[in-house]
């Protein structure tokens, strides 16, 4: 696929996809979407753009270590988001009745610590994604598995 | 006539018809084929169907998506399906990724993907 | 601040996956505190079992809502007698398995995937502990799908090619199970309206005679997809060569744990979520009944031809966990019980077991049971340990293979079933056929000093075995607490 | 009228389903799957739940399209 | 203060049992240790610790005289069932004789243990198996029974194949399978009696006191369970392969004592657990009948054939306890006490045998019964023991094997069956066939072959043919002989009183 219009397209499509990307998963609590979704499409926009040229350009934009670093951060930020509450006298996960708003429609800042958790849940299925595109591409000089 | 009942009340239930159908052939496929892969793919069709079955519980007829817009007064699908299915379906993911990424390692060991024929080698070469 | 103990089933699930998730992070940049981070969080999690157990013995039983949303659409933990006594199996197992593991894997696995062999036992042990304390069938669900991921991973973790195809055989199978398992969830949720155990348990009694067609749907796919997950007798294909290829702390765990947490999810799914009634109507127990028998019966005998030791004892480990699904679907007080306890006995044997062996392999290398002539001279420890698991596994009176086996021999002739307890004396029979030659190959007949290749056993393996074996004696000779307890487990389910 | 597209939907899946089985070329029956995944994902749409319609068309049909692809292109692509 | 000192002597008494058990249980270790530090003081104290085992038990005889029992629970291993201590003049019987033999046959193991392998396992299993067989005798019920059944089961399995040759571990392999199907049986009968009686206590009275279906396995369980160890007949098969391997000691202790604790479990059963009235009603006492006189016949016909001494001795112990089984099925008090008593005889004569057979092989390395003639005049008091001893299996008076038969023939004919009479009267003729030969080859036989190249090819081989074997293993033997001898001379010696005592206290209830 070492093409040149494919390349140019590549290089125009993914910043919006990825914008896309982005938005599906801040916006999960007021339109469709979320973290799953919306991570799939960020990671998938890296493996477009890893399929467009080649694998290291890709590596390059996204390294193993970071692609780790942010794949075990977004779950840990999961779960301490999720300790918040507790910290806060509530349940785990707990967000209304720990003091976080419900969400007014329309408004991206309205609904407390869900944000924190879609943002943690899209960080984790994008570089998860990506890592798993790798793993099979590149084959066993690397062992990962999935979570 | 029962047939003409039975016949009726399935066009009634069509997604759970279709999706029973559907886990059928992905089970069948799942089971029956050698090739790995279609196995995979098989596996893939079965957790969708019952995917399906679960969705079209909670569907309304005339119902809007679960969304909180202006008007308060609408019928909305029952969200709590959707949002276990959209947890299955990262599992899912999860499960053929972790399936594939087993089938290539197995193949750089046995040079092929066929399980009736790692089977052969196996005994072959004890 | 206040942090009661009816936050801890959540914070154990929580931690256990953060340490998961910290872990490869951890291992990268910091190596030497991977280890310390596993063995810390197993022991927190034991630790907290036991304070639970001690919490939920004094209090009762507790409710736990997740994120404050209470049932039946947020998702509810129950942790009753039942999970705290789950939860502690678990994590006593578990923690005693990564403390020899530590060893022994430095050893078998290589230097760059054993961060990750710390995640994924973190994470099978989460979705363990999140199947003992959930009380919501798709939760279940989501759990099961974690640990079947997790503990094919750690078979497959060694890329040697029959680990890797014997995961893979193990995935597919398991994931079958799963597609079953969801599907059973979906028809109960399509007559009830609830995914809650105790919802069901309300609602079931009301609908069923209205549907009977998807309660008989619903139990069908459920006895297929925990029996294959849990390898119940025509469905245990995958795993002799699963556990045989695994590295021996995978083995033990998986052996002693992992098909014990889904015959554990049947005991809830079954005998809580759904109204005893049915049982009478639809004969569904008296069919796992039927194939628990033909278990443990298959299990004894197709292990006694076996010439390797670690799929002599996967076999072995079929045949009991049909003891187990036996309990269970005698349905009666002392037979639950007894299920129950096997569960914990087992977990403690076939570990024990487990991990005898994987101190031989260890150390001579040998995995052929023929060529294990005079090992006990050369190590009399492991061998001694081995031979008190094989005498368990016997039922000699002393250790608590006997306690398990005079429970649920009690429990059958309760409900006026000898023919069960024929099958019981059967199985321990076969079960000494094939221990004893070991035991006694190990020991006796070798005139001198064999000519074996001994490599030095690392003293934490010796402990941790060691420990599992006075365990063994210990609950044979007294199980009286652990009795007690569990009879209030039944009493709360029945 | 809705039941008549749903139908039609719903056959088509069936229809995908029983070629996915059926063809012996693993990238067809590959590219198959993706089609199957599509239309679930339309289908989902019909069901009222945008999300799982979201997730379903990135993850079933992008990625795990992408992750096949891949292993047939690492291994055989004749069955 | 006279008051303090009675109860003082009571507690002292109910801690007896519990000691004697567990002390050689606990002694077994320290023997292990010590035998890494040396060899004396591990002989030492394993005989040490046999004698103080026997004192203890001896030290029970006034209390039990008095027709006293005492029962008490050590701890719960399972809700309603304990590991139970009770002292009854029945164990008391069962427990002096075992521990007396047990002391002798350490004493003699001293000696004869020297050359062989393995003494630093031998001494630790031997004292290990001299609580587990008291344990059974001092159980309170049929559980802990059970317990210390199987653990002397297990562990005299390492006794049976202590020479680890093909042969040994072949009998052992069998020895160990049978054990544990009688283990087996034992255990379904336990549990079907707790089922049916809700306790398997030995003080409840009659447990199972109508009969049915399930009370009839229990009782074939019993059966099998406790006939497998006293090598009834169909389920004998082990035992005359396992008791000649074993060294002469265990041999003799296999033969001499635990065989009898499946004799003591079936009295146990039969009074205990049913009683005479059910168990005659429903006619399962013709089961046990059959197969007593079958394994008497069977014992001593087959022991006609073999010519491996020990072996022939282990055939022979198949035919007693078949004496043994139908004296405790006559239900008349005559019988019982024949019966107890020839536990006692039984005892003393079979491990006199087997201990004189050890000095002779110890000696001689001969195995074979017609390779012995002359052996009497050159180990005269071996032989002389050995002559005694199988004077008193073919019941010649005044010895104790003929005041035993004679007991049992007065039982029989009390209860109205003179059939069995005739069956004891062709056993002994029997008996007579396969021991005479040997004793009268003994001393009078086989000089000038002897002399003429059989010696030579002993003294080629290294092996002094001439004199007895040393005083450690003497002195047992001919103790156990003249045992046999003095038991037989009046009948109002201790043992015949104690078993009179025994039948009585059976009889009258067992309360």
């Amino acid at each position: 696929m070492e093409d040149l219009l494919v390349r140019i397209i590549c290089r125009l499509v993914v910043p919006f996809v990825q914008l896309y990307g982005l938005y599906v998963i801040t916006h999960g609590h007021l339109s469709p979407g979320g973290g799953f979704a919306g991570g799939a499409i960020v990671g998938a926009s890296m493996i477009l753009f890893a399929l467009a040229f080649n694998l290291e350009a890709g590596s390059r934009k996204l390294s193993h270590d970071i692609s780790l670093l942010m794949e075990s951060g977004g779950a840990i930020g999961f779960i301490l988001a999720g300790f918040v509450a507790m910290l806060l006298g509530q349940n785990f996960l707990t967000n209304k009745a720990a003091g976080f708003p419900l969400g007014v429609p329309g408004n991206l800042f309205s609904s407390g610590a869900i944000f924190f958790f879609s943002v943690a849940i899209g960080f984790k299925v994008g570089s998860t994604m990506c890592t798993l595109f790798y793993n099979l591409i590149e084959g066993s000089d690397r062992h990962r598995s999935s979570e | 006539m029962i047939d003409i009942e039975v016949l009726s009340k399935l066009f009634n239930n069509y997604y759970y018809f279709a999706a029973i159908i559907l886990f059928i052939i992905g089970f069948h496929t799942m089971l029956t084929h050698a090739n790995l892969i279609k196995k995979i793919i098989g596996m893939n069709i079965m957790e969708t169907a019952a995917f399906l079955i679960f969705v079209s519980i909670g569907y309304i007829e005339g119902g809007r998506a679960p969304i909180l817009d202006e008007g308060f007064d609408q019928i909305y699908m029952n969200p709590l399906p959707q949002a276990l299915i959209l947890t299955g379906i990262v599992v899912a993911v999860s499960v053929t990724a972790y399936a594939l990424s087993l089938i290539i390692k197995l193949y750089q060991h046995y040079g092929t993907v066929d399980a009736d024929e790692i089977a052969r080698i196996r005994s072959y070469k004890p | 601040m206040n942090l009661n103990y009816e936050h801890l089933p959540v914070i154990i699930v929580a931690l256990l996956l953060l340490a998961a998730f910290l872990e490869p992070i951890v291992y990268r940049h910091k190596k030497s505190w991977a280890a310390p981070l596993v063995i810390a969080s197993m022991a927190f999690f034991a630790l907290s079992s036991l304070y639970l157990m001690a919490a939920v013995n004094y209090h009762g039983p507790f409710n736990y809502y997740l994120g404050g949303w209470a049932p039946p659409f947020g998702i509810e933990l129950e942790i009753d007698y039942l999970a705290v006594f789950l939860l502690l199996t678990f994590s006593v197992i578990g923690l005693i398995a990564i403390v020899y593991g530590l060893q022994d894997l430095k050893h078998g696995l290589k230097d760059e995937v054993l961060g990750w062999y710390f995640t994924l036992y973190l994470l099978l042990m989460a979705s363990m502990a999140g199947i003992s304390v959930t009380n919501d069938l798709f939760n279940m669900y989501v759990f099961v799908e974690i640990s079947a991921i997790s503990a094919c991973a750690i078979i497959s973790i060694k890329e040697s090619r029959e680990c890797i195809e014997a995961s893979l055989k193990y995935l597919i199978l398991s994931t079958l199970g799963s597609g079953c398992i969801l599907l059973a969830t979906a028809m109960l949720y399509m007559i009830t309206g609830h995914l809650n155990i105790g919802y069901l348990n309300d609602v079931l009694p009301r609908v069923m005679s209205h549907y009977p067609n998807n309660i008989l749907i619903s139990l069908g796919f459920f006895v297929v997809g925990y029996g294959v997950k849990a390898a119940l007798f025509p469905l245990h294909v995958w795993l002799p060569d699963a556990h045989t290829a695994a590295p021996s702390p995978s083995s033990a765990v998986l052996s002693g744990l992992v098909i014990k947490v889904y015959a554990a999810a049947f005991l809830k799914v079954f005998l809580k979520a759904y109204p005893r009634e049915i049982f009478l109507e639809i004969p569904v127990m008296e069919i796992v009944l039927f194939l628990s028998v033909l278990a443990i019966l298959y299990g004894s005998i197709v292990a006694m031809v076996q010439e390797d030791i670690k799929k002599m004892l996967a076999y072995s480990s079929i045949a009991q966990i049909g003891y187990v699904f036996l309990g269970f679907s005698l349905m009666g007080q002392r037979a639950v019980a007894g299920g129950l306890l096997h569960i914990f006995n087992h977990a403690m044997m076939k570990s024990m077991l487990f991990l005898a062996a994987g101190i031989i392999i260890y150390s001579t290398g040998i995995r052929r049971i023929r060529d294990m002539k005079g090992l006990g001279v050369k190590l009399p420890l492991t061998m001694g340990a081995f031979t008190i698991g094989a005498l368990s596994m016997v039922g000699i009176p002393g250790t608590n293979g006997f306690i398990s086996k005079w429970q649920l021999a009690l429990g059958a002739l309760d409900l006026g079933r000898p023919i069960i307890v024929v099958v019981i004396l059967l199985s321990s029979l076969l079960n000494c056929l094939y221990y004893m030659p070991i035991v006694i190959n190990a020991f006796f007949g070798v005139k001198g000093e064999p000519e074996l290749e001994i490599g030095k056993v690392p003293g934490v393996m010796l402990y941790s075995i060691l420990f599992l074996g006075f365990g063994i004696i210990f609950f044979g000779i007294y199980p009286a607490p652990l009795l007690a307890f569990l009879q209030k487990t039944v009493t709360a389910i029945l | 009228m809705t039941t008549g597209i749903e139908i039609f939907l719903l056959t088509f899946l069936i229809v995908c389903a029983v070629a996915v089985a059926y063809l012996k070329d693993l990238l067809s029956a590959v590219i198959v799957f993706g089609a199957y995944s599509l239309i679930m994902a339309i289908n989902w749409q019909m069901l009222g739940a945008p999300d799982i319609a979201i997730t379903e068309a990135a993850l079933g049909a992008g990625v795990t399209t992408f992750l096949f692809i891949a292993t047939i292109s690492k291994t055989r692509r004749s069955e | 203060m006279w008051e303090g000192d009675e109860l003082l002597g009571m507690y002292w008494q109910a801690i007896i049992p519990l000691w004697v058990v567990l002390f050689p249980i606990f002694m077994t270790p320290a023997i292990f240790i010590l035998s890494k530090r040396s060899e004396k003081l591990r002989d030492g104290l394993s005989v040490l610790t046999a004698v103080i085992t026997f004192f203890s038990v001896a030290s029970l005889y006034p209390f039990v005289m008095e027709g006293k029992t005492i029962e008490y629970t050590l701890f719960q291993i399972l809700p309603e069932l304990g590991v139970t201590v009770r002292i009854d003049i029945l164990s008391f019987c069962l427990a002096i004789l075992s521990s007396f033999v047990w002391m002798m046959a350490t004493i003699y193991s001293l000696d004869y243990m020297k050359p062989e392998h393995g003494k630093n396992r031998y001494y630790p299993v031997l004292i290990f198996t001299l609580g587990a067989t008291l344990g059974i005798f001092f159980a309170g019920d049929f559980f802990t029974l059970y317990v210390f059944f199987e653990l002397m089961s297990l562990v005299s399995y390492v006794l049976v194949i202590h020479e680890e040759t093909p042969t040994a571990l072949k009998a052992g392999y069998k020895y160990l399978i049978m054990t544990i199907i009688g283990g087996l049986a034992l255990f379904f009968a336990i549990i079907a009696t707790f089922e049916l009686a809700g306790s398997v206590s030995l003080s409840k009275g009659v447990l199972v006191s109508k009969p049915s279906t399930l009370a009839f396995f229990a009782f074939v369980c019993y059966l099998i369970g406790f006939g497998m160890k006293a090598g009834m007949f169909p389920l004998h098969v082990w035992l005359p392969e396992a008791h000649p391997v074993a060294p002469s000691p265990a041999s003799a202790l296999l033969s001499g004592i635990m065989l009898k604790t499946g004799a003591y479990g079936m009295l146990r059963v039969l009074f205990y657990v049913f009683n005479i009235e059910v168990v005659q009603s429903a006619r399962w006492d013709l089961l046990v009948a059959v197969l007593a006189v079958i394994t008497i016949l069977l014992g001593s016909a087959v022991a006609l054939t073999q010519f491996d001494l020990k072996r022939r001795l282990a055939y022979s112990s198949i035919g007693q306890m078949g004496y043994v089984l139908l004296g405790m099925i006559l239900f008349t008090e005559q019988g019982l006490v024949g019966d107890i008593f020839h536990i006692f005889s039984h005892a003393f004569m079979k491990s006199t045998l087997f201990l004189a057979a050890g000095a002779i092989i110890w000696k001689t390395g001969l195995r074979n019964i017609n390779d012995l003639a002359g052996i009497g005049r050159k180990m005269p008091f071996t032989m002389g023991a050995f002559t005694i001893a199988a004077l008193a299996m073919i019941g010649i008076p005044p010895l104790n094997g003929f005041l035993s038969k004679w007991t049992l023939s007065l039982g029989a004919l009390e209860a109205g069956l003179p059939i069995y009479v005739v069956i004891l009267l062709i056993s002994s003729l029997l008996n007579g066939l396969y021991y005479l030969p040997i004793i009268i080859a003994a001393f009078f036989g086989g000089e000038e072959q002897e002399h003429a190249h059989g010696e030579a090819q002993h003294v080629e081989a290294g092996i002094n043919l001439r004199g007895e074997a040393t005083a450690k293993m003497v002195i047992p033997m001919v103790i156990l002989g003249l045992g046999c001898f003095f038991l037989g001379l009046f009948p109002s010696n201790i043992a015949y009183e104690l078993s009179l005592k025994a039948a009585v206290f059976l009889f009258r209830g067992g309360m």
